[in-house]
This record gives structure tokens, sequence and C-alpha cells, in this order.
């Protein structure tokens, strides 16, 4: 068993490029800190994350998915963060109905002027899975070692 | 009604309206029914057969059949209509080439359930009254026709039609308190280490026969992900415990909204996976945070992930235990 | 399997202070198919730009990976660096290890661990990178207006200025809208004939504009640049490029009680009509519903006493066909339908009254000559009660908007102040919630209204209006200041009703796949930085189709729509976003789920005749993606169930790709 | 030890050919630099790239050939593309030799030859005929039909110039689909050629290539008097173990892995149509 | 032949678990009728057969073959089998017991699969005897008798005695190691149990199955009967029969990239699946009607033309149960009969 100290979780995070990846820049520009643990994957839309993605992020050892984009009404597609909003409640649901941890999962809208909010959430959702500890209901063994 | 439906069935045939009759055909024993297409009287009176276990989805066939030269006649039970009116809407049947004759339904039975129920050795059955007549290698056995129903009709939805050229006997009705989610509430008030526990049990049985997938009305895919190397998720066996949550999980997620809820993956499964149940949480889900949604109702209305409002719930509702 | 260059920027020490920048070019020189790596100062001066093309054309680069600034300064920069080396400029992947790495990490070991895996992510997506080349399409260098009142007369004139031509068209025989009904307009009381008729022949006259009225638009096939459109073009009977105006038919004929639409039924017109006498084009029109001739044969008196032979009863409906480059909805607004609320007694009596006909009933050209009188007695009325908003910002569903009407404030004030102006004797109260007055003048002109021309106005609803069998009409309201029940004897009250999008416009809205609010306004591509343009390429909003809007506001937005339309129409040819999504046929199900998800209506469907086995064939509907449409947001690829739909640039593989290479132990 | 047929070796690249747009060769030994198992002409071999695909390859040069085996592979999926991607020094993984050969030591010897090879069907036909003329006093007189689309598509066609051509023993016939520039030779299908050349009966033949150039060359060697007992082809099925057990090559009750490639056309006439 | 009373079973159970693992057929949380590994208080099922086949003992779903390491250019083979422990399946009914000699067939002929042998050799099968097969049981079409099961040891439970007797040398090196427990028995014992099972056994729906002609010199006539589109019409392709079939052994070899490594391993396929014989440029099985012709002839047809008339079906009748549709290896031999006599 891992020391909790020890563990340092494997973040995936998905930023739309309009708002939250600029967010993100935003948040570099500031010098505002967030644990290494994080990496951001650039996708053109919220809407543009399949659960595939995330679950293959699970599959490969990631600890937790937080998924980033503008706020409802300022996508830059207009719609896409609607649609990204519902899909997502939905796989979260399920995945809590499968019995695995669903603060392993988030969604959180972050504009491209919220380099604060950005950073802060990054703390925040690293904490909350550094908590959990290592993902175990969703990880795919063959990956592992 | 078997009688009835062979007499129209002849008669579209005879007068030309259909070429050919989409059914249920007789097996060796009472349950091993075979959905078939009839070309002909004789075919029929050879084969034909409609009782309490021709439980089959027929929908999915008329994808196929509805591309083929001339028209064929469909029976279909209420539950059935459902998946038929979803594919209509996903446009992969072509409804001209399909005249439908809805059929009744008082739930079905088939010979999973009865040996669930102890009986061995089935040979035959007769239905008398309330019960079930079953001839057996062991000697007769009786149960009652509400302990043989399956449990996908115990919790039936509707008993009413939603589409059809011509209804044979009696309109039913849907049926609002069919108590369907209570098995997905009981699920959702155990703690998550218990629903974990419950899930690996169920799923890890899965040996990716594929038969959910393909009786599923809603996986009508030309090629299924899970099939296609190209789509970098492609497996044959679940390897491992995760690809056994992947698939099934995605495939849930892909019928999330047009799954009409007829109950064929868990009927088929042919390690007794309660699958429905996953698809009835999206069902569920869906019901409470964005209005009530039958796929397969009707033919326009818009599925519930193509389609959004703005000020649909927040993804974190999943924290706050699915309340509004 | 590429033959992939990695070039490691040190970006001073803004980088390199925190990322050990030759650990991570060493490190990733490793990795798969990665046969050039290495790391300079500045990879975005001119000599690090050299270094990559220099590495591109002495390896044979396929594919390179900049570890730098984030993409969004500098992705740009190096796709020309690519291009200009020969190498496809989609073949280039940025790791952004500044914004996201160096300068929000303090921990040197840490931070150049995490460059390398961001690093890696990049490889593992250029390596599935496919070149990809912007396609052209060619633009039609004309624009087409649907909607031919303030707004559409404004955006027509602004783009035909500006050299091109442009179709307007208008469904009633006249162009001109709303306006044409107004009286004066606030805040400076200037006539609305007499800024906006000017401004119609001018229309009518301007040889770059064609005017379709009485047209209505059928079918809108194409796509930015390409549109093709099919104009029903009604029949009047009466040959325009015959008629001259001169109103002797409408004079003579004999069908004289038909409803003026023009004054909103307060008067009658003929079955042989010109709506007003500025009308452009000043045309007469039969209404076939009253023509006796054409309803029954009988009469022709029209065709008699035109000199210029105009009239012709066997004229038929003429479908036009012409091709845009870009469409300008201007489809405006129309004052929702009063007969439902019976408790302002506007079905009840003659005397409650819309806002919009107490404009006709106090405009010169109106029913009474532009005497203010009561429709029921036609007597002076001494006692006028305004209620404002109503139909707007209502909460409970069923009747009314949720939203505010935004104009109705204002004109009423200004109803209020032209009536103690003309009429000193009148009393005139004004029921409000807010008085909403952000215009420029406009809070000036309100005040003007209360303190020089002393309008009661009172903060508060009105609950019930009761006509009394002595002709008064009986207010119920209440003062919220004064907190108390109002009561007042009213001649005259005058419903401000909440304004909607014209009935036609959500049918157009699926003709252009132009998405639309729940309230039918037509959505902006972005509210705040596209607010002219529906996200729609090539479709544009002008006026209050988009959302309510005063004269100003709408002439503004209709010059903004023009100008962006004579952008586009300025362009010869159209480079198209190539990373668009795109559609395997081969897998496509034809469900239809992409297309609902499609902002744009990029997607359409074909049935296609497929080769199958055993050499028979299936004909299969399959999407199809306009690229030219298609601004790449990937809604449809998850919207997709077989995985037809994929995303160039950002690929189903290419994402997991960089996800598996984020995740590896 | 025990035998194992589904853990491969290790195989490393030393040269690789380009033959023609689409067709390289590759010259593959062990890591000890010699080859890495013998085999005999018509065999096969499974190569893969690990993670991205194993598939069965027909060995293209003749055992005779001490020092190292080829493989001529034409682009056509994902592992093909990989392997055409890859330099020199490469290693890749190789198991067999797999199938049944052709009958050179028994039905064929001392037989006249006709082969008959269209596109990359030349690559199983070559070791065997190298092999035969490594072996030149066991064989009769021998007969080289080759054609393909273009000058461009002949693959090997260097060592067909300066080898066989150059070869007093050996006639060789080459062909391309349409004429072009460069090409003074015959132009024209595979199929009609055959019967342009003057041919005793007392031939064997040895057919590859397309299954549509197959089909008519078979129907034209027939209409020329030949039996189906004298003309031999090798088969492709899609494969994974390559020795018969995973259940997928088989037409009706032959494995073409184990029982194949190489069939006499009176055999494959026995079989179900299902290939 | 030995003995021992049921009562004490369990005691049988730990005694050979003391020494190697032993599986059972047992009734699993869900009810479901499954081999598990035996533990402390562990029953036998009452359900006469297990949902699935027992071919996984030694034909397991998924196995890893080999791993590889790539690093460059060079690539690293890594052979990652461990040594199998012995292990004992017990209650292996008659039809499964023919599927492992069927199996034989194709994994230990020339050239020997390795990992099954190795699985084969480690295992011991411990048969039990039918007494109440169910309609869909045809076993005795294949010459087996339900009620003599075969194995390396095989058991009846008659009365309240378990009867064992051992048949090969692992079963009474198995039978040998229990001797404390066992009391010695006549064969008597169980004659009027093997006759009451033998009769049922004569009454049975498909007792008079008959497929003689399906062997390997109608093969081309099988294959062009014009019943194959009629027959699998209604089929969904999806692979229930042959997943739970006790002899089917088709495979697949798949790579899986780990990130760190490639692990190539095999897993089950199914030739009713519409990619088993996909290639890139054509599929020699296009339809379904060919899919499901092949699966049919390959059992009734190919596979005894290729050993000596033996079918490669056991008659288990668990494809008769679990296909969607009620199709099945009856039905077809059934519908086929015509074409042969």
């Amino acid at each position: 068993m891992q020391d909790v100290n020890q563990f340092k979780p494997k973040i995936v995070a998905f930023c739309c490029n309009w708002c939250s990846y600029a967010g993100a820049d935003l948040a570099g520009t500031n010098r505002l800190q967030y644990p290494a643990d994080v990496k951001i994957i650039r996708v053109p839309c919220s809407c543009r994350v399949n659960p595939m993605f995330i679950l293959r992020a699970f599959q490969r050892g990631a600890d937790g998915v937080i998924l980033c984009g503008c706020h409802p009404g300022d996508c830059h597609y207009t719609t896409g963060n609607y649609y990204a909003r519902r899909r997502m409640t939905l796989l979260f649901s399920m995945l809590d109905y499968l019995g695995i941890e669903k603060q392993r999962t988030r969604v959180e809208w972050v504009s491209a002027a919220e380099g604060a909010k950005f950073a802060a959430t990054m703390n925040e959702f690293v904490a909350a899975v550094t908590q959990l500890g290592p993902n175990k209901r969703l990880e795919d063994l063959r990956c592992k070692n | 009604m078997q009688e009835l439906m062979l007499a129209k069935a002849k008669e579209l045939l005879q007068n030309g309206t259909v070429n050919r009759v989409l059914g249920w055909q007789a097996g060796e024993f009472v349950y091993d029914i075979t959905p078939a297409v009839f070309e002909s009287e004789q075919d029929l009176d050879a084969g034909f057969v409609y009782n309490e276990f021709c439980g089959n989805n027929l929908s999915k066939y008329l994808i196929k059949e509805s591309r083929k030269e001339g028209k064929v006649l469909a029976f279909l039970k209420p539950c059935d209509t459902y998946s038929f009116n979803q594919l209509i809407k996903e446009h992969r049947i072509i409804r001209e080439n399909v005249y439908v004759i809805g059929v009744p339904c008082e739930g079905k039975t088939d010979g999973e359930t009865l040996k669930s129920k102890g009986v061995k050795g089935i040979l035959g059955a007769k239905s008398e009254g309330d019960e079930l007549i079953i001839d057996t290698l062991y000697g007769e056995q009786r149960l009652s026709k509400r302990d043989a129903l399956t449990a996908r009709c115990l919790t039936c939805k509707s008993k009413k039609h939603v589409v059809y050229d011509e209804l044979l006997g009696e309109e039913g009705e849907e049926v609002p308190e069919n108590h369907r989610f209570e098995e997905v509430e009981k699920l959702e008030a155990m703690t998550p280490d218990e629903r974990f526990a419950f899930w690996r049990g169920e799923l890890s049985r899965c040996i990716r026969c594929n038969a959910c997938r393909n009786v599923c009305p809603a996986c009508s895919c030309e090629k299924c992900v899970f099939d296609n190397p190209a789509s970098g998720i492609s497996q044959k066996a679940a390897a491992d415990s995760f690809e056994e949550n992947m698939f099934h999980i995605i495939r849930a997620f892909h019928v999330a909204g047009r799954c009409t809820d007829c109950g064929e993956c868990s009927r088929v499964c042919p390690q007794n996976i309660p699958l429905h149940l996953l698809n009835r949480k999206f069902i569920k889900d869906i019901d409470a945070f964005y209005g009530e949604y039958q796929a397969g109702e009707d033919t326009e209305s818009r599925a519930p992930l193509t389609n959004f409002t703005y000020d649909d719930v927040e993804p974190s509702i999943v924290y706050k235990g699915g309340k509004k | 399997m590429q033959r992939i260059g990695v070039f490691v920027c040190w970006c001073g020490s803004n980088i390199a202070a925190t990322v050990d920048v030759a650990a991570v070019s060493e490190a990733l020189g490793h990795e798969p198919g990665v046969v050039f790596s290495t790391n300079y100062q500045y990879m975005c001066s001119e000599a690090g730009q050299n270094i990559i093309k220099n590495a591109i054309r002495d390896y044979q680069l396929t594919g390179i990976v900049v570890c730098s600034c984030s993409p969004r300064m500098h992705e740009a920069t190096f796709r020309k660096t690519a291009a200009s080396a020969g190498l496809n400029s989609y073949m280039v992947e940025i790791a952004n290890i500044r914004e996201q790495c160096s300068w929000i990490h303090k921990d040197k070991a840490q931070a150049t661990e995490k460059a390398i895996i961001l690093g890696r992510a990049a490889i593992a997506k250029v390596h599935l990178n496919a070149p990809l080349t912007a396609g052209e399409s060619p633009v039609t260098k004309r624009a087409l207006v649907i909607g031919g009142g303030i707004a559409g007369i404004q955006t027509a004139l602004d783009i035909a200025d500006a050299g091109f031509e442009v179709d307007i068209v208008e469904k009633q025989p006249t162009i001109g809208g709303k306006m044409t009904q107004i009286d004066k307009t606030f805040p400076t009381l200037d006539c609305a004939a007499c800024i906006l008729t000017p401004k119609m022949v001018d229309c009518a006259q301007n040889d770059k504009i064609n005017i379709f009225a009485y047209s209505e638009v059928k079918e809108v096939k194409g796509f930015v640049g390409n549109f093709h459109v099919k104009i029903n073009k009604k029949a009047r009977y009466v040959d325009a490029t015959k008629c001259t105006g001169c109103g002797e038919c409408t004079e003579k004929c004999p069908m004289k009680k038909i409803p003026n639409e023009f004054n909103l039924g307060l008067d009658n017109r003929h079955a042989i009509y010109i709506p007003f006498a500025q009308a452009v084009p000043k045309v007469a029109t039969i209404d076939p519903n009253a023509c006796n001739m054409l309803k029954n044969g009988k009469c022709g008196l029209c065709a008699k006493v035109c000199s210029a032979g105009a009239i012709d009863y066997k004229q038929k409906d003429e479908i036009v066909e012409r091709e845009y480059g870009a469409i300008v909805v201007a489809t405006g607004y129309n004052p929702i339908k009063l007969d439902d609320y019976d408790e302002y007694a506007y079905s009840l009596s003659k005397d409650v009254v819309s806002s919009l006909e107490f404009e006709r009933i106090t405009n010169a050209a109106g029913p009474t000559g532009g005497t203010l009188l009561r429709p029921s007695d036609g007597k002076h009325p001494h006692t006028l009660v305004f209620v404002q908003c109503v139909g707007s910002r209502c909460s409970a569903e069923g009747k009314g908007k949720s939203y505010c009407s935004k104009i109705c404030c204002m004109y009423t004030a200004k109803h209020a102040m032209l009536c103690r102006e003309k009429y000193p004797d009148t009393e005139v109260y004004v029921f409000y919630i807010d008085v909403r007055s952000p215009g420029k003048n406009y809070d000036e002109f309100y005040r003007r209204a209360v303190e020089e021309y002393g309008v009661h106005y009172i903060k508060g609803q009105v609950g019930k209006v009761v006509p009394r069998s002595d002709g008064k009409l009986l207010v119920q309201g209440s003062d919220l200041l004064a907190n108390e029940q109002v009561h007042i004897e009213a001649d005259m009250v005058v419903l401000a009703a909440a304004i909607e999008p014209d009935k036609s416009a959500r049918p157009l809205a699926t003709m252009l796949t132009a998405s639309m609010d729940t309230n039918d306004f037509f959505t902006e591509a972005h509210a705040k930085l596209r607010p002219v343009e529906s996200p729609t390429a090539g479709i544009f909003l002008s006026g209050a189709c988009q959302g309510p809007k005063d004269i100003p506001d709408t002439v503004a937005q209709a010059g903004a729509a023009a100008s962006k339309v004579i952008g586009l129409l300025a362009k010869d040819k159209l480079t198209c976003n190539p990373c668009t999504a795109h559609s395997d046929e081969m897998m496509c199900n034809g469900c239809s789920s992409c297309e609902k998800v499609c902002p744009y209506g990029a997607i359409s469907y074909v049935d296609k005749e497929f080769r199958m086995p055993n050499r028979t064939t299936a004909i299969r509907r399959v999407a199809v993606v306009n690229e030219a449409v298609c601004q790449g947001c990937g809604a449809c690829t998850v919207a997709c169930p077989s995985g037809a739909m994929d995303l160039k640039g950002f690929s189903n593989s290419q994402i997991m790709a960089e996800v598996d290479a984020i995740c590896k132990m | 030890m025990m035998q194992e047929t589904l853990i491969p070796k290790l195989g490393v690249v030393t040269d690789i050919r380009i033959d023609t747009p689409d067709v390289k060769t590759f010259r593959v030994v062990g890591l000890d630099g010699k080859k890495v198992f013998d085999h005999m002409p018509g065999q096969c071999a499974m190569l893969s790239i690990p993670g991205v695909g194993e598939a069965m390859f027909s060995i293209t040069s003749s055992p005779t050939n001490t020092e190292f085996m080829e493989f001529s592979i034409k682009k056509c999926g994902c592992l093909t593309n990989w392997l055409h991607a890859m330099d020199v020094g490469q290693q890749i993984t190789i198991r067999g030799p797999y199938g049944r050969p052709f009958p050179v030591e028994t039905e064929l010897k001392g037989k006249n030859l006709f082969f008959i090879a269209g596109g990359i069907g030349l690559a199983p036909l070559r070791s065997v005929i190298n092999y035969v003329r490594d072996n030149r006093q066991n064989y009769g007189k021998i007969k080289i039909l080759y054609g393909s689309r273009s000058k461009q598509d002949l693959v090997d066609y260097h060592e067909i110039l300066d080898e066989w051509m150059a070869d007093d023993n050996v006639e060789v016939y080459l062909t391309i689909d349409r004429p072009q520039d460069d090409w003074d030779g015959h132009v024209g299908f595979v199929p009609n050629y055959v019967k342009e050349i003057d041919l005793d009966l007392d031939y064997n033949v040895l057919v590859c290539g397309p299954p549509v150039m197959i089909k008519f060359t078979l129907a034209n060697l027939k209409e020329l008097g030949f039996q189906e007992t004298q003309v031999y082809t090798t088969m492709e099925l899609r494969m994974k173990c390559g020795v018969g057990k995973c259940g997928r090559c088989n037409i009706g009750n032959k494995y073409v892995c184990k029982d194949g490639p190489v069939f006499r056309f009176d055999e494959l006439d026995q079989l179900p149509n299902e290939y | 032949m030995k003995k021992l009373p049921v009562s004490k079973i369990q005691e049988l159970f730990a005694a050979i678990r003391a020494q190697q693992t032993l599986y059972i057929p047992t009734d699993d949380a869900s009810g479901q009728a499954r081999y598990l590994p035996w533990q402390e208080g562990m029953e036998l099922t009452h359900a006469l057969n297990t949902v699935r086949s027992a071919k996984d003992f030694f034909f397991p779903q998924t196995e890893n073959l080999v791993e590889f390491k790539l690093k460059g250019k060079e690539i690293e083979i890594i052979d990652s089998r461990t040594e199998q422990d012995d292990f004992v399946i017990f209650g292996v009914r008659a039809c499964d017991a023919r599927s492992f000699t069927i199996l034989d067939k194709v994994f230990l002929i020339d050239p020997i699969d390795t990992y099954y042998k190795n699985r084969r050799e480690h295992g011991t099968v411990v048969t039990l005897a039918c007494t109440q097969p169910e309609e869909t049981c045809f076993c005795t079409t294949f010459g087996i008798d339900p009620a003599d099961p075969e194995g390396d040891a095989a058991c009846w439970i008659a009365g309240d005695s378990l009867y064992l007797k051992a048949r090969t040398e692992k079963g009474e090196k198995l039978l040998s190691a229990l001797d404390n427990l066992l009391a010695d028995a006549d064969e008597g014992e169980i004659a009027a149990q093997q006759k009451a099972t033998r009769d049922i056994a004569q009454k049975l729906p498909f007792a008079k199955l008959n497929l003689a002609g399906f062997n390997g010199e109608n093969l081309n006539k099988l294959f062009d009967s014009k019943k194959w589109p009629e027959l699998s019409e209604a089929c969904l392709g999806c692979g229930t029969c042959t997943f739970v079939c006790p002899t089917c052994q088709c495979y697949d070899i798949r790579d899986f990239d780990t990130g760190h490594g490639v692990k190539r391993f095999r897993c089950w396929d199914s030739c009713m699946y519409s990619d088993f014989t996909l290639m890139a440029h054509g599929n020699s099985r296009n339809s379904q009607v060919e899919r499901f012709r092949q699966r049919f002839m390959h059992k009734l047809v190919y596979f005894p033309a290729n050993n000596e008339g033996e079918y490669g079906c056991v008659g288990c009748g668990r494809c008769l149960a679990k296909c969607p549709i009620s199709m099945n290896i009856v039905k077809v031999a059934k519908a086929l009969e015509g074409e042969v006599q």
C-alpha cells in the first residue's frame, strides 16, 4: 500500500481551446502555481471530449480526469458545452452507479480570463484525487508496472 | 391470436400487399422460437407460431428486410413498436417497405425463466386459464402465468402500439406503474463499494459474445467501434476487468436516449448479466435531469443527448447524489 | 511511421530556468519515430526557425514537435516555418512547456519531467497527424436580404454602396416594414416617414438593389459563398412593369370593406390596393381573397379603368432562382397578439388598443387623419392609461414572454408626451414595472415626459380593465410606491404589447440551418464578439430578428451586418478551416445524430450506392460534411455512435494517443 | 525443448530494396547474422512488428540462398505500411516456416515448368524459380511469363533482366497491361499472353497473381488443353496462427496455412468454392 | 471402484484441495452454475451443468502468449509463462469430458500447442455421471454415455454414496492419495442408477438424431445445400454458440500496447463474427450465411472428415439453451438430413 503522502496522482485535463486552455495559459502568465501532476490536452471544444477518452485515461493509469470548457452560453461554437454538459452528467452518473469514485471526474467551466480559477480548480482537484489514492476500480492491470 | 395472424398474413400475401412475412417460427420444443421470414402460405402453415414464448423483438430485422425488394409484413408486439419507431427516426428502416401489424402481448415467458423456476426437461407447454401446463421429461408441471413471466415483462412499460398499419386485437395502454426503476434504485441506495462489488460480480462473467449488442435494436451500427481496429478501442475478448467495464459503459452510453428498454440485451445474455440495469440507469437519469423521455415513442423528438436547455443540471449534480 | 523532429525552446530563461531543456531534448530524442532533437534559445527567432527548416530538409522530417510557449502564441509561426520548408503546416504540434509548465512550477526536476511528458504527448499526436489542406470555395458576389424593413433596407443600401448586388425579399407588397406604421420616433420626435421613405426610394433607385416585394424565400441550398435560393414571387395580378401607381383602380374597386392591414384593421381598404402613398414599389396589388373577379369571375372593373393595361387576372406565382454569396436575415418582429389578455379587456372594448394601433390613430396618414379619437365612438378621449410590459418579462409559463421587449418604455413615454403636447386637456397615466431608458438621450426624454409634460407615472401593475356601460374603462391597478390601490376611469387604454420574432422566422431558420433560441430569435455566433453573424457561416443577422431593438440599434446592426457581408463578398475565394469533421461513409449509419448537434448546419445526408459482397449493391443514407461550413467543434464526433465521424487535426486516435502518452507509467 | 509455434524469433532487416512504388523487398537475418530457419519454395513466414500486427508473407528468396531470407511486400495495410516506413537495422519478429511447399522435389522434379505470375504474385514464384535455376539439372525446360500493370510495377525487374533473361536455359516473357513510352516489350494482360506463347502441353504450370488473373489464366490453359492436375497455385486467406488451429483459413476441411498454401487445381476443385 | 458417503464430500474436497487447486461446479452469487476454486463450505451446484463449458481450464478465453519490449529499432522477446500448478476439475459431465478429447485433436497434434499441453498435463479431470438429463441433451448421438463418463476418474452419486473410479494413471494417482477417505465398492451398486439414466437418455427428444451421411464424402453436397440462407436468416452473428460451446476452439492473436511494452495474447474468436476472415483486400466469408455455414460444416463435416468420423460436437445442449434466436446444431442437422439420405 502506497503512502498517501507519497502518492502523486496522474491527472488529465481536457481544455477547450477558446476558454479554458486560454485560462490555463493565463494562469501560467500570472505564475499561479498548481501541481505538475496535471497535464493538459487541448481540444477544440468541450463537446469534442468523448467518454471513450475519459475511460481511456483511467485505463492507462490516470487517477483523475477533469474537463474544462467555456461557461455555458459562452461557447465559441455557441452550443458545444451544452452537449458536453449533458454527456458528462450522464457519464459521471453511470460511473458512480458502477461504484467508481465520483470524485475522480469533474467538469469545470473556466473562461479565458479566469486564470486564477483555473489554478484554484486544479489545486483543489489534485487535492481531492490525492485524498482518494490511486485509481483501482477502472485500472487496466496490464498497463501497470 | 395465432389463427387470426395466420389468416391476416395469408390475406395480405394473396392480395399482394406484401410479398413476405416476418414472424416467429416454431422450434423443436415449445420455447425455442426462431424469428423467420415466411415467403408463402405453405411456409406459414409449416411453422408460423405466436404464443407466450414469442419474445424476440423483430424490429431490428427490418433494417435488412426493409431494404429488400417488395414489402414485408411485420408482426410487432407493443414493445417492438417502440424499437421500430426509433429505427424509423434514425432512418434505419424504410417505412414504406414495411406493413406493420400490431399484435397484443400479455407478457412472455421463455425456457430460461421456466428453468429458473425449477422446471426440468421441458418438452411442451399449453396454456390453461391463468396457468401454464408444462410437459416435461419428469412429468407434468404447472406454473401460474404470472410466475412464468420473464423479468422484463414483469416491469412492462407499455402494452400500447406506438406505430402500426393495422392492429389485431384490442389496443393496450401504457403501464405507468411499472416499477421498472426499482432495481436501479436499489443499487443507487447501496454504498459505492457495494455497487462496485455488485457490478464486478456481474460484469466479470461477460464472455464478450456480443449477443447483447447484436440483438439490440439501438446497436445497429454498420461497424461497431469495438470491432473497428481503427477506433483504438477495438477488443475481441475482455482481456482485463477494465475492458469489461469499458465495453458495457460505452455501449450503454451509445444507446443512451435511444434505448427503448425492450430488454433484449438481458434476455439474450448467456451469462444472465442484468445489462438492462445499465440502460435503465441512463433512462432514469434522463427522466430526472431532462424531463421524461421515452425513446421510440415518436419519430420526431430530439433525443436527450442531441438536445439541451440553457439551464440543464451541471455534472456536479452527481456529487450531490443525483438530486436536482 | 513518421520521421519526427523535436525542437525545444528555452524562451531565454522563461523555460530554461525551470526546465532542463537539454534533458528534454535528449529524452525526447529517444522516442519512437524521432530522428532529430535539439534545443535553442529562441525557436521563434529567425535563427530558431532556420534550425527547424534545415532539420526538415536534412532529416526528411514528416512531422515536427516544438516544445515552447502556448500554441495560442506561436503555433501559426511554426506552421509557416514548416510550410516554407515544404512540410505541411498541419504536421506541426506544439508542446506548451512555458505557460503550462515552466511558469507554474518551481521544482526543476518536476517541471523537466512534465515537459518531457508533454513533449511525448505531442510526439504521439504528430505520429497520427495527416497533412491537411485548406479547401477553397468561390464566392458569388451577391447578397440576399430577407426582410425589407429598416434593417433590411439599411443593410441593402450599405452593401450596394460597396458595389455589390443585393436582392431584398419582402413578403408585403411594399418594403418599409414596421417603421412605416410609426408616427414619430423617440427620442428626437422626428417623423418616421420623413426619415424612412427617402431610404425606400434610394433602394428602388439603386441599380445594385433589386427588390422582390410580395415575395417569400422558398428554399435555400448551398453554403457560405454559394447559396442557391428559390424565391416565390406571389401573383399581384398586376403587371408591376406597367403599373404606374396612379391609384385609379383602387378608387374604383367596388370591394371596399376589406380590413386595412396597414392601419391594423382600424379602417378599410379595397380589394385592389396600394398599402400607403409612399409604398415602394408603388404598384397595386389585388387581394385574391377579396377580389370578386378572381373569386367568381365577375367584375373586372379595375382592368377597365387601368389606362396602363397593367391588370392581369391570370398572373401566377413565379419561382425565381438566384445565387448568393451571403444572406442577411432581417425578418423583424411583430407585437404579440393580445386577444388572450382579457384582464385588460383588449378584445372586449375597442378603446383598449395596442401601442402600434395607437401609432396609427395618432398618425396624420392614419384612419383618423392624426386626430386622437376613440375608436368606439370617435370622441376625443380625456383620460388615457398606458400599460407597460404587456406580455413582456412574464415569469409565468404560457402566455407572454420572459424577456424585456426593450422598446416599450421609450415609445410609451413618446406616446404620453405627444398626447399631452397636442391635447393639454388630457390626463395621461402610465403603469410601469421599471422604466428602462439606457440609450443616448433616452432618460432625458423620459424625464421630460414626467417633468415637463406632467405624465402620471405609476409604479405598479394593472390588475384589471373593466369596460363600463357608459363607455368608460375602469382601470384597477396598484401603486406600489404609494402602496395603494388605484382606480382610474379612462377613456382609452393603450397596451404596450411585447414584441416577438416574425412567424416566418422559424421555418426560415430551418431552411438556413441557422440556430434560434427558445424564443425564436436568431442566435448570434458569439454574444459579445460576433453579434451580427449567425453561427452558420454566410448567414448574418440584422435588426430585431436577433432580439428586440429600437431603430437606432437596428440601423447600427444593419450597418454592421452589411460590413460583414461586404468583407465576405470582397473575397474571391473562401479558405476553409481544414480541421473539419469528416464522416467515413463506410461506417456511417445515416442516423442523423450528428446533424442534430451541428450548430452550423454543416452536415447533410445523401443516399449513396455501395458495393456489397457478392457483387450486389446497397443504397445507404450517409452523412456528408460541408467543409466550407464546418467550424471544427467536434460535437458531431461524440454524437456518432459508430465512430464514423471524426475530426481532422483532433481525431479520436490522436487524442487517445495523447492520453496514452500522458498516462504512461 | 519443444518447438514453440506461437513465440517468434527475432530477425533484423539488413537490406531494403525498393522494387516498385508500392513493393519493397526486405532482407532478413537472425541476430546472429545467419538465416533464421530453413524453408522450401512456396512456404511462408509470419512477420510482425509487436504492437502493429503480424501477418503471413511468402518467402521470396530461394532455399538455395543460405545467407538470408527475402520478403517482397506490397503496401496494403497497417503492418505493411509500417514495414515500408522502417529503416535498415530494424528488428522484426519472425516465425515459420509454414505450409506445404511446391512439390519441387517430388511431382515437379524432372518436369518442364511454366511459371505464370502477375504483379506481386511473383513473390512466391521467385523462390521456386531461383530454386529450380540453382538445381537446373533436375528440371526440364523453363518458361517464365510475368506481367504487371506497368513497367514500374514489375517486381524484381533487375534480377529478371540481369539473371533470368541472361540465362540461356530460361525463357522469359514480360508483359505490361497498357503501353507506355519506355517499353518496347509485349503489352497485354497475362491470361491473353498465355495463349500467344508457343507452348507444348508437357509443362507443369505454376501460377500466382490476383484472383481474376488466376481465374482467366486457368480458363485459357484449359482451353489450350492443360489438365487441372498440371497446374499449381498458392492461396492467401486470413491467418493468425499459421499452424491450422486458429480456425479461419480453411477452405472446406483444408487449412491454407497447413495443407496449403500451395494447391494443385484438381485439389482445389474438390473443395467448396469459398476463397 | 471406491466410495464414500455423500455427507463426507466436503472432506473429500478438502483432501484434494490440500494437495492441489480444486475446481467444482457451484452456484455463484448470482445463482449461475460455474466452476470456482473450491473453498471450505462450497457445495456442488444442483444444475445439470455449468453455464460456460469446462474448456476454459485448458483453453482460457484470454491468455498471454509472449511479451515484447521495444526500444529504438530493437525488440526484446519475453516468454513470461510460469509453470502451471496441478489442479483437479471435479464434477465434469460426460459431454464436457469428451470435449477435451476433441480439443486434444486440435491442440495436441503436430505442431503441438504448448500452452494447451501445459495446462492439460497438469489438470486431472474427475467426471460426474448424469442422472437427470435435460431435453436439450443429445450426447448419446456421439456415442457418449452420460451414465458412464470418461475422464481421469469418474464419479457417481447414487443414494447416500459417492462412487469413484479411476480411469487413467492420473486418476489412479489422485484416488490413491485419497485412499484413507475411500472404501471399496462394487460396480453393481451403481448399475441401477446407470440403467435409469440410460432409459431417460433413450427417451430424450433428440435420442434418435441421425447424423449418418454427415462426413467428408458429402462435403460439397452439404456445402452447396440451398437450406443455408434460410437457416442462417435470423442469425445475429453473435458468438454465444461458439463461446458456450465446449469444442469451439477458434482463436485470435492480438497485441496490446501497455505503454511500456506489448503483450501478445490470444483470445477466443468466433467464426460467426464478420471480421473473422476479413483481410485488407476482401473477406472469404462475406455474409452471415457463409459464416453460419462454416460453423456447422466445421462441426458436422470438416472435423469428422479430418478426424476419422469424430464430430466436433458433444451434444451438451448449451447452444440450444443459449442461442438468442434458438437456431442450433440440431435444427441444422435435421434440416440438412434430406441432403445426405
